[in-house]
């Protein structure tokens, strides 16, 4: 019994401490400003995941046969490629999530999470462990953005709405809070900062406590 | 090729220029397969709007018109019956919003809706709804558009939008 | 849009941290001393004015003639590095005080996202070249007048006790909703 | 054909990228300032001149306290 719990706890400090977004502050920049809806959420946490697992196992297979000096230029060049790839794609077959995301799909480039994952790992490790992390990571930053996009919307709007991205028809919507009880603020960017604060904090605290 | 010394800079050049040559390509093919799908979705989009403000005809872009506005996108000649202006108009979101307008030949305003809008639902998003829509449809090329008490920013900017589009009305009639 | 609107609105009113969130991880990063903060604005001024000019050029001189529009994001972020480098360089070479104030700070910037989203911004929203100037400096001058707010907050703060979860970023994210609220009043000026 | 021309000029960028990114490692940093160290936990980027100064005072620090 206490070999898995001690085996849980392991994996739920990998998963707080390990957080690209709470936990390291990666990626903040998209992670406020889209998490207004839960569909944003979900379809800016899977491009950004295939991003960063396709871009760790590119990174990761030319790991060997970039010099040293020049690999920055390289990596940018792949990540740059793959998120023009990914956008034009979401352009193309997933238009209401395009509009939705906005310029944010093409900042994914800049996103600290996937240059910092590709230099700190995937330059290191070969493709398997690499496209993991990739995955793990992209995978936290869902679960994090997720976190923040329920609360803002359900404070916010007192709703949870679930479009289609491709076809943008709505595919249910459950309204828990009435109307009259919605706070319109947390959809706006105070909200953001303070929901991102709370959770951050709340993070840090177990993180303390599991330190202790 | 592994005894090639790995920080000639031959060496880097070649690596990168493979590396380039590869993205160019993967660009280029991948821009060719979504290109015309999302040139085809942005006209079916127009085209259902057109059809609602004014059925039953063929349409075709009229590309050289002056509109110091700079909020006009694009202009369709629905033919011998109007006239239809899609404007990108900032409002209270600093993405601003696009929606269309079309006026009649007889100088009637058509039709008026709005495409696509970040603007804060419940209260810039009331300048898309049906009864600022009917205050809207109810003018006539040259009047005054109304503002909509409680979403000022908003209806000021479908306002100038639509004003701009009076003017290249005239200039295109 | 006449000019000064367009400079107010860029600056203040949809400033690009408060309203847009963009350049959070230098943000947060940076700003735990005012000399820090101030080193850090100039840098930024003076990259996103020199980077989105040279984008403006690249997309309408290269990129539409060629009809490479899909080539914008890879070109504008190899720009945007090769102007930091470059600058870093002619800094090192030129003058060490200048250096000592924000040269530090310029391999930092080149990660910035809102360096790549001004050089986007400007093509997306259709500016012509002069809109594209005072765009390029209101943004980032709006972004060193909230660094250098933060940053003397966050100072002021150093010696009280703050709840042990909140300490370090947490609060930094308290602070910056209080000043989004404070500037989201301003919404109602253009 | 627009196909190597987009390669031709991401050659060049990435080209002029890497022959300034050379250049400047080259550069000597100006006298005095070698051990300016700002606090900042930007992001993961492992060679950045940063970075490297912030894990060195890392280890000054665990190595007296």
């Amino acid at each position: 019994m206490s070999e898995n719990k001690e085996k849980k706890s392991v994996f739920m400090s990998k998963l707080l401490k390990e957080n690209p977004v709470f936990g390291l502050y990666l990626g903040i920049c998209s992670t406020l400003a889209i998490s207004t809806s839960i569909n944003n959420a979900i379809g800016m946490g899977v491009c950004v995941t295939i991003v960063l697992v396709l871009s760790n196992i590119l990174v990761s297979c030319v790991r060997n046969i970039t010099p040293e000096d020049i690999h920055i230029p390289v990596y940018i060049v792949i990540i740059a490629s793959l998120v023009t790839v990914v956008s034009m794609v979401v352009h193309a077959f997933a238009p209401t999530l395009f509009s939705s995301l906005g310029a944010f799909l093409d900042l994914i480039v800049v996103n600290c999470i996937i240059l910092g994952r590709a230099e700190a790992f995937a330059s290191m490790n070969p493709i398997g462990p690499s496209a993991k992390d990739g995955l793990n990571m992209g995978l936290s930053y869902t679960v994090s953005l997720l976190a923040i996009s329920l609360i803002r919307q359900l404070l916010g709007t007192g709703m949870i709405t679930w479009d289609n991205p491709f076809t943008g028809a709505n595919v249910f919507s459950l309204r828990i809070i009435p109307e009259t009880f919605t706070l319109p603020l947390m959809t706006s960017q105070v909200g953001a900062f303070l929901t991102f604060a709370c959770l951050a904090a709340a993070v840090a605290a177990i993180n303390n406590k599991e330190a202790k | 090729m592994k005894n090639f010394d790995k920080d000639s800079s031959a060496y880097k050049a070649v690596l990168l220029g493979i590396m380039c040559a590869i993205c160019g390509l993967v660009l280029s093919v991948v821009n060719s397969i979504t290109d015309p799908i999302i040139k085809e979705a942005e006209l079916a989009e127009v085209k259902a709007n057109l059809e609602i403000m004014f059925p039953g005809t063929s349409y075709e872009e009229i590309k050289d018109f002056t509109d110091e506005s700079g909020l006009i996108q694009s202009v369709y000649r629905a033919k011998d019956q109007g006239v239809v202006f899609k404007i990108h108009a900032v409002g209270y979101n600093s993405n601003g919003f696009t929606f269309m307008t079309g006026i009649a030949d007889d100088g009637r305003v058509a039709g008026y809706m709005v495409l696509e809008h970040g603007e804060t639902n419940g209260i810039g998003s009331r300048a898309f709804e049906d009864d600022y829509i009917s205050k809207v449809t109810s003018l006539n090329a040259g009047d005054d558009v109304p503002l909509l008490t409680g979403a000022t920013l908003t209806s000021t900017a479908v306002k100038t939008g639509i004003e701009a589009a009076y003017k290249v009305f005239d200039a295109v009639k | 849009m006449n000019l000064f609107t367009l400079f107010l609105s860029a600056m203040l009113i949809n400033n690009i941290i408060l309203s847009k969130f963009l350049g959070m991880c230098p943000f947060m990063g940076v700003s735990t001393r005012t000399s820090n903060a101030f080193g850090m604005g100039i840098a930024v001024i003076f990259v996103i004015f020199g980077a989105s000019l040279l984008s403006y050029a690249l997309y309408y001189l290269v990129l539409v003639p060629l009809e490479l529009e899909y080539m914008e994001l890879i070109t504008f972020i190899l720009l945007i590095a090769a102007f930091v480098q470059l600058t870093d360089m002619i800094i090192k070479k030129h003058s060490p005080t200048l250096y000592k104030q924000l040269g530090i700070y310029l391999p930092l910037i080149t990660t910035n996202c809102a360096v790549l989203y001004v050089a986007m911004d400007n093509i997306t929203q259709k500016y012509n070249l002069i809109e594209t100037i005072v765009n390029s400096i209101a943004v980032p001058a709006g972004f060193m007048l909230m660094l250098v707010i933060f940053a003397t907050i966050r100072e002021r703060l150093q010696g009280n006790d703050v709840p042990k979860a909140f300490a370090g970023n947490p609060i930094a994210f308290i602070i910056a909703a209080i000043m989004a609220i404070a500037f989201t009043s301003l919404s109602g000026l253009v | 054909m627009n196909a190597l021309l987009g390669a031709a000029i991401a050659f060049a960028l990435v080209g002029l990228n890497a022959w300034l990114y050379t250049a400047n490692k080259k550069t000597p940093v100006p006298e005095g300032c070698e051990e300016l160290k700002p606090d900042c936990s930007a992001c993961g980027i492992r060679d950045c001149a940063l970075r490297s100064a912030l894990t060195e005072r890392k280890e000054e620090n665990n190595g007296d306290n």
